[in-house]
């Protein structure tokens, strides 16, 4: 184990850029800690935080000037491996008898994410599952998948939405990284302890000055961890929550919630681990062109189960949002062995309604009629 | 392909005229449409007019006058196809305050010889009158969005024009969210995507101009804007302005 | 014997109206230009919503120009509150307001002018024979939409203006975007004073007063008091006491007089009344045009709008230069009981509004006078003049030259109701 | 550079045939345009159809698994992207990618009797079946084909069922609306089951048509004592990608693309009951 001081961690940052990588992590930009574009250690939060609860998020100045002082942003990685707009292919014709597909081409580029939390590796991990793990490969996922370099961080604070604990997806990073960090602050000064677990990750530490973090200094990050986990803002109880929600399809408090849902899809667009998708064919005017899209779609969508003739399935909001529920913390299990919720509490905070996955939860399984 | 060029005309009634423009704000593709389409009725553009039956009508505004209403019956008529465009068309348009109103008391604040106005009550959607093919919605329409119905009904297909929220617009389009991180009160939940989240990625709350969403939540977002500050005439405000009578703002503004 | 000419539905105009010359014994017996747009009462229901949302909703009066209802609308309200915009975030209205004015005219030079000139019924058929002439009104008009795109948000009904300034302020880089395209427009724009300059005129003079904003030092575009070609210098707050709307039998809107005359608003006004101000650029195509103050034939209206579109690309070029990003994209304006007026230059002519509000900023009282409507009798004044001098025309010309002498001052039919047909009675 | 979905691309297939079913159904035969031998596919196994333009549907094989030389498609118009297929002249060209999902246990129900029950469009996923099972009529017991359609003028391949009748098959048709020529009996499909002969314990029963068809017939064919783990049904979801990926085809805990379409009743009977799954 590595300490960086300050300095190092623009080393580490211009080490990666160095190394032929863009750079994304957490800044601030439009009133709240966004994963963006960034070129030194100077783009990142100093001395912010965020207050996170059910429907509201407020950015927050912290009474020290930490980097990673906060939890994890209105969006998460996903937007980068799995991007919400992608060409898969344009198509020709001459007339009726000649059809001609080109296959889009994409140049995955070499991109450092920059202050992963544990969750979100964890979230990376399911998306792996789905795109890579399954009968068929998504090659575009694949590339871009096959270029980014992982620089996590052990979570210093937890947010008020976060629950990772009872997922057991965090706060502390145990794999899916190349480097990972925890910042320590004492007195004013601020310090990283780093770790690599990949050969790429240890060469780059290498090229740092940095020394070797005393036993202290290794038993403080361990105690901010354990801080971290001790304040989770919300918890969950998993236990048996496939099969409690496999029997209560017909529970009362799907009505409930679905009064207060607006199937407006934000929770999907926001959850780390929602990957579908849907496809739009576009022409052009003279009708020889013509072009296929994958974009993001959500299960809130009427359209989502449209069968010719009837309308959508779910076509109501409860069913939608039973849907929801019911497959990230029930179904996921039996189509890929896990949950699909990693405790980010993305779609808990980012709910203009406030509704929270944890509190239906524990109300489906309280009030189990 | 076909061998004829399909003919388009648009048409207009109550409306501000910002629905046509869109068409004639399509600078790359416009004389490429004028090359793949006869365009025989479009008064804005040209004087030439040429007669029916057209393939495609796109109708812009409301109907507000009873020559108008006779009007439409003749347009649609005329139109194999009757796609109505923009706000107005769709849901009876700003104008359609007037159903809140007084007619007569709205008439004398704005002309000093009401005698000589001849005006509905009622400011009402095409579809109120006869059957419309497909609404696009807006006020005014995303040109994006009226190229691809143009292209749709060229092509025989099913326009790519979802009816869920602008709130998945914004997410995609990677907008922070103005109503959880600023506290700005947004109809982005209940609103129609089409415009691309464009208000809040300027940092403001939708407005719904766009109108409702295939299956808007008004009470519930209500009760959010609530929570927020904003009051009940605020609220009312906001649901009763460019698609005051649409169905469902209609019933938020009434409470 | 008498003759009635008659268009009953005015192509290439924004919105829906009628004309109508009666003529008896070769004279002029009378012209009316009939608005049957339908009136969509926007005054009225403007009472009663909040002062911050004028802006938004008086843009629907018109797609053409919203920018100008909203900057009149704000100005009006900002007044009300006793606030003034100015420093960058004026900077970037009038950058938003150049961006129409592009829009446009380009629109009216190009796709609703032009076809009279050279003989076509519309664009699309013009751009058969003159496809360039065509491409280069389109890439002009497109220049003038990526301002309000950036700057507003969208085309049409910009969504990014508000009462004290802006919602969001564009970064400088989003603005140096701006730069190269406007650089290609001001070129075309330059040509198309050219062009305009070389079509064949029909002879006409008025003669009838001319109104514009006037603020010293500047083309008049968003702000300043009004002067008139007689004399008048009047402020904002003083329009009424000098501007007098009526309303007529055969129209759907009100017609103005300006201390009981006739009057002219829009690029003819302005041109004549602020030349002085026009960037040296503008001065000099409109030089090169043989066009220079006292310019009285309304048919050269196209050269005017034309070197216009040159000013326009040439401020909006400066300002984008001298941008600074705001520090904040708006000023606060709490409202306060009272009235407040505003005017600007919309592209057609000046757009007036007056508000009163109640001290939560309740809009008490409305009043919305168009540029349509100010230059209604104008209008109708050289159709008069025009029908006298060519009263031998067969009907179809004197019909097809009576509209283009009508879209010599770009009326905008759903500004004025809240107004055309052209109808020829030869008895 | 990475082609960014290589999984997503369709092979051009040109149309060597195409014949009218119904008023609303076409049955297409395509060949790959490159030449070469069809894919190999199990009967119920679908493919991914792309009409240029229009969108892409999952549409399941209707010919014989004993023919390498072409891939048959039955399809009905129910919106503009099947009305763009079926619109597709013979030497037009379509893509195809696939095939796709789980087949009828045909191998699995040799030694005892089958019976297919078919509601409409329904009888197309099963063709397959009746081909691969009449080429090896003697491997199996009794075999019924019991089969229903709106009205006698819906009923496909009706050349084809005398065949089968001749091969072997014990054939049996129902409308839910008679016509004047029609003799045979009225009503839904289930109400054939009794007049088929099998014996429920030796059985293996493949079912496809509407939902709340399959689900009745499903039902009925369990109360005559056919095991439920031997009767299998054949679902249909929204479906963008056909890979597991786009996550549409849910249907509770499975994924109909790739989990389906066809499914051991016993496996989904609770999920079928449960409204708006
Ligand atoms: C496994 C499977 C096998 C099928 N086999 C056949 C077949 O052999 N013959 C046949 O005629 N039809 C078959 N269908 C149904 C066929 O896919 C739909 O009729 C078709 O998708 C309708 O598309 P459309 O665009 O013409 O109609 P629209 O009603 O306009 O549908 C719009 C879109 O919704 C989706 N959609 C609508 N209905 C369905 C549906 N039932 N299943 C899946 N997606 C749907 C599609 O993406 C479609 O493009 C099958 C469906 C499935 C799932
Ligand atoms: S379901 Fe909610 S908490 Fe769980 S991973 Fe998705 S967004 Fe995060
Ligand atoms: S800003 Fe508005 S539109 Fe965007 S996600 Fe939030 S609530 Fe939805
Ligand atoms: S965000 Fe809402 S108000 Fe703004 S342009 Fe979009 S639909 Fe209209």
């Amino acid at each position: 184990m590595k300490l960086l001081e300050q300095p190092a961690l623009d080393d580490l940052l211009g080490g990666l850029a160095d190394r032929g990588y863009r750079l994304v992590g957490p800044t601030v930009a439009d009133g709240a800690i966004v994963y963006d574009e960034i070129r030194s250690a100077a783009d990142l939060p100093a001395g912010w935080t965020d207050e996170q609860d059910a429907g509201r998020y407020r950015l927050k100045r912290r009474d020290d000037d930490a980097l990673f002082g906060y939890a994890v942003g209105p969006q998460s990685w996903k937007r980068l491996l799995h991007p919400p707009s992608v060409s898969l292919f344009r198509a020709r014709r001459n007339g009726e008898g000649e059809l001609q597909i080109e296959p889009e081409t994409e140049e995955a580029e070499p991109i450092a994410f920059v202050g992963v939390r544990s969750c979100d590796l964890h979230a990376i991990a399911k998306l792996d599952r789905i795109f890579l793990g399954g009968r068929y490969v998504d090659a575009a996922y694949e590339a871009r998948r096959g270029r980014i370099f992982v620089v996590a961080v052990n979570c210093g604070v937890a947010g008020g939405t976060c629950f990772c604990v009872s997922m057991g997806t965090g706060p502390r990073a145990t794999f899916g990284y190349d480097v990972v960090l925890t910042e320590l602050l004492e007195d004013g000064r601020r310090g990283y302890l780093a770790d690599a677990a990949s050969e790429r990750g240890a060469e780059l530490l290498e090229s740092l000055a940095a020394r070797e973090a005393t036993p202290e200094e290794v038993a403080e990050g361990d105690r901010i961890v354990e801080r971290t986990a001790d304040s989770m803002g919300r918890r969950l109880d998993t236990a048996g929550l496939p099969e409690l929600l496999a029997g209560s399809r017909d529970h009362p408090r799907w009505e409930d919630v679905a009064e207060r849902c607006l199937t407006c899809g934000n929770c999907t667009m926001v959850c780390p681990t929602c990957f579908c998708t849907t496809i739009e064919d576009v022409t052009d005017l003279t009708g020889s062109e013509a072009e296929r899209r994958q974009v993001w779609d959500s299960c809130f969508t009427i359209d989502f189960t449209y069968l010719h003739g009837g309308g959508g399935v779910r076509s109501t909001p409860k069913s939608r949002y039973r849907h929801w529920l019911t497959h990230k913390l029930g179904t996921w299990h039996s189509q890929f062995g896990e949950s699909g919720c990693v405790g980010c509490g993305r779609c808990i905070t980012w709910c203009p309604a406030g509704i929270d996955i944890t509190e239906e939860a524990a109300a489906l399984r309280e009030e189990a009629p | 392909m076909a061998a004829r060029r399909k003919k388009l005309a648009v048409w207009k009634f109550a409306s501000c005229d910002g629905c046509q423009l869109s068409l004639l704000d399509c600078e790359d593709e416009l004389l490429a449409l004028a090359g793949e389409l006869e365009i025989s009725h479009f008064l804005e553009a040209s004087s030439a007019v040429a007669p029916g039956p057209y393939d495609l009508s796109l109708v812009e505004g409301s109907i507000t006058t009873p020559e108008d209403a006779e009007r439409i019956q003749r347009v649609r008529r005329a139109s194999k196809k009757l796609v109505t465009i923009g706000a107005c068309a769709t849901a009876g348009g700003i104008q359609a305050l007037r159903n809140f109103a007084d007619v007569e008391a709205f008439t004398s604040v704005v002309y000093a010889t009401p005698q000589y106005i001849s005006t509905l009550e009622t400011s009402t959607p095409i579809s109120a009158h006869v059957p419309v093919d497909f609404e696009l919605h807006g006020c005014p329409v995303n040109k994006h969005q009226l190229l691809e119905v143009l292209n749709a009904f060229l092509n025989d297909r099913r326009p790519a024009i979802p009816g869920y929220s602008v709130c998945i617009e914004c997410k995609r389009r990677g907008n922070v969210c103005v109503m959880v991180a600023h506290g700005t009160p947004c109809l982005g939940p209940v609103t129609h995507a089409g415009c691309g989240a464009l208000c809040p990625a300027y940092h403001r709350g939708c407005f719904g101009c766009f109108g409702p969403m295939e299956s808007p939540n008004t009470v519930s977002l209500t009760r959010e804007w609530l929570k927020l500050g904003a009051g009940e005439r605020d609220v009312r405000r906001a649901f009763r302005t460019f698609n005051a009578n649409a169905e469902p703002f209609k019933t938020a503004a009434d409470g | 014997m008498a003759r009635t000419i008659k268009t009953d539905f005015l192509a290439r105009v924004e919105g829906e109206g009628a004309m109508r010359v009666v003529i008896r014994d070769r004279k002029v017996a009378d012209v009316e230009l009939r608005i049957y747009e339908p009136p969509r009462f926007f005054e009225a229901f403007l009472r009663g919503r909040s002062y911050l949302e004028a802006p938004d909703i008086t843009a629907r009066i018109c797609g053409i120009c919203p920018v100008a209802y909203q900057m009149s609308a704000c100005n009006a309200m900002e007044d009300a509150c006793g606030v003034t915009v100015d420093g960058p975030l004026r900077d970037l209205r009038r950058l938003l307001y150049c961006g129409e004015w592009i829009e446009s005219h380009a629109l009216h030079v190009f796709l609703l002018h032009a076809p009279d000139f050279l003989g076509y019924d519309g664009a699309p058929a013009m751009a058969r024979d003159h496809p360039k002439v065509v491409e280069d009104g389109l890439a002009l008009k497109k220049a003038g939409n990526e301002i309000m795109r950036v700057v507003g948000g969208r085309e049409i009904h910009p969504v990014n203006v508000r009462v004290g300034g802006f919602y969001k302020a564009p970064s400088p880089r989003e603005l140096r975007e701006l730069v190269e395209p406007l650089q290609r427009a001001r070129e075309i724009a330059l040509d198309t004073v050219r062009l305009a300059a070389s079509l064949p005129m029909p002879e006409l003079e008025l003669d009838y007063e001319l109104l514009a904003l006037s603020s010293p030092g500047e083309y008049p575009i968003d702000r300043g008091r009004l002067r008139s070609s007689s004399g008048l210098d009047f402020g904002v707050d003083e329009f009424q006491d000098h501007v007098v709307e009526e309303h007529v039998e055969r129209s759907n809107a009100l017609h103005a007089t300006l201390d009981g005359r006739v009057y002219l608003t829009g690029p003819i006004a302005r041109f004549n009344l602020a030349f002085d101000e026009l960037s040296p650029l503008a001065k000099e195509a409109a030089a090169e045009a043989g066009l220079a103050p006292p310019s009285a034939n309304p048919f050269r209206s196209i050269v005017i709008r034309s070197v216009e579109m040159v000013y326009a690309c040439d401020e909006a070029l400066r300002l984008i230069g001298a941008y600074d990003e705001p520090e904040r994209p708006f000023v606060e304006t709490p409202p306060r009981a009272g009235v407040g007026s505003g005017a600007t230059e919309a592209p057609r002519g000046t757009l007036w509004h007056r508000y009163e509000l109640d001290g939560e900023g309740t809009i008490l009282d409305a009043k919305i006078v168009p540029p349509t409507s100010q230059n209604q009798k104008a209008i109708e004044g050289d159709l008069y003049r025009f029908v006298e001098r060519h009263v031998d025309l067969p009907d179809d010309e004197l019909g097809l030259r009576c509209e283009q002498a009508i879209r010599n001052h770009d009326p905008c039919i759903s500004c004025a109701t809240h107004f055309l047909q052209l109808e020829v009675d030869r008895a | 550079m990475a082609e960014v979905a290589s999984a997503y691309l369709p092979e051009p297939f040109r149309i060597r045939r195409r014949r009218r079913e119904t008023a609303d159904t076409w049955t297409i035969e395509l060949e790959p345009t490159t030449g070469g031998e069809l894919f190999g596919f199990e009967p119920g196994q679908f493919t991914m159809v792309y009409a240029f333009g229009a969108g892409e549907v999952p549409i399941s094989i209707s010919g014989d698994p004993g023919r390498r030389d072409r891939l048959v498609h039955t399809i009905r118009v129910a919106g503009p992207t099947t009305r763009s297929i079926c619109g597709v002249k013979r030497g037009g060209v379509l893509g195809i990618r696939g095939p796709y999902g789980t087949a009828w246990p045909v191998e699995g129900a040799k030694g005892g009797d089958l019976v297919v029950a078919a509601g409409g469009i329904g009888l197309a996923p099963l063709r397959p079946a009746v081909y691969a099972a009449l080429a090896r009529r003697s491997d199996f017991g009794r075999v019924a084909i019991l089969y229903g359609g709106r009205s006698p003028d819906q009923l496909l391949y009706l050349g084809e069922l005398d065949r089968w009748q001749a091969a072997g098959a014990d054939v049996h048709l129902t409308v839910d609306r008679a016509d004047e020529g029609w003799d045979g009996p009225v009503g839904v499909v289930t109400t054939l089951i009794d007049r088929a002969d099998f014996d429920p314990a030796r059985t293996t029963a493949l079912v496809c048509g509407p939902e709340l068809m399959m689900r009745f017939t499903a039902a009925g064919l369990v109360a005559a004592g056919v095991a439920p783990e031997r009767v299998f049904v054949s679902m249909e979801r929204n479906m963008k990608c056909a890979l597991g990926q786009c996550g549409r085809c849910q249907f509770g805990p499975v994924f109909v693309c790739g989990d389906g379409p066809v499914f051991a009743y016993d496996r989904i009977a609770d999920l079928l009951t449960v409204p708006e799954l």
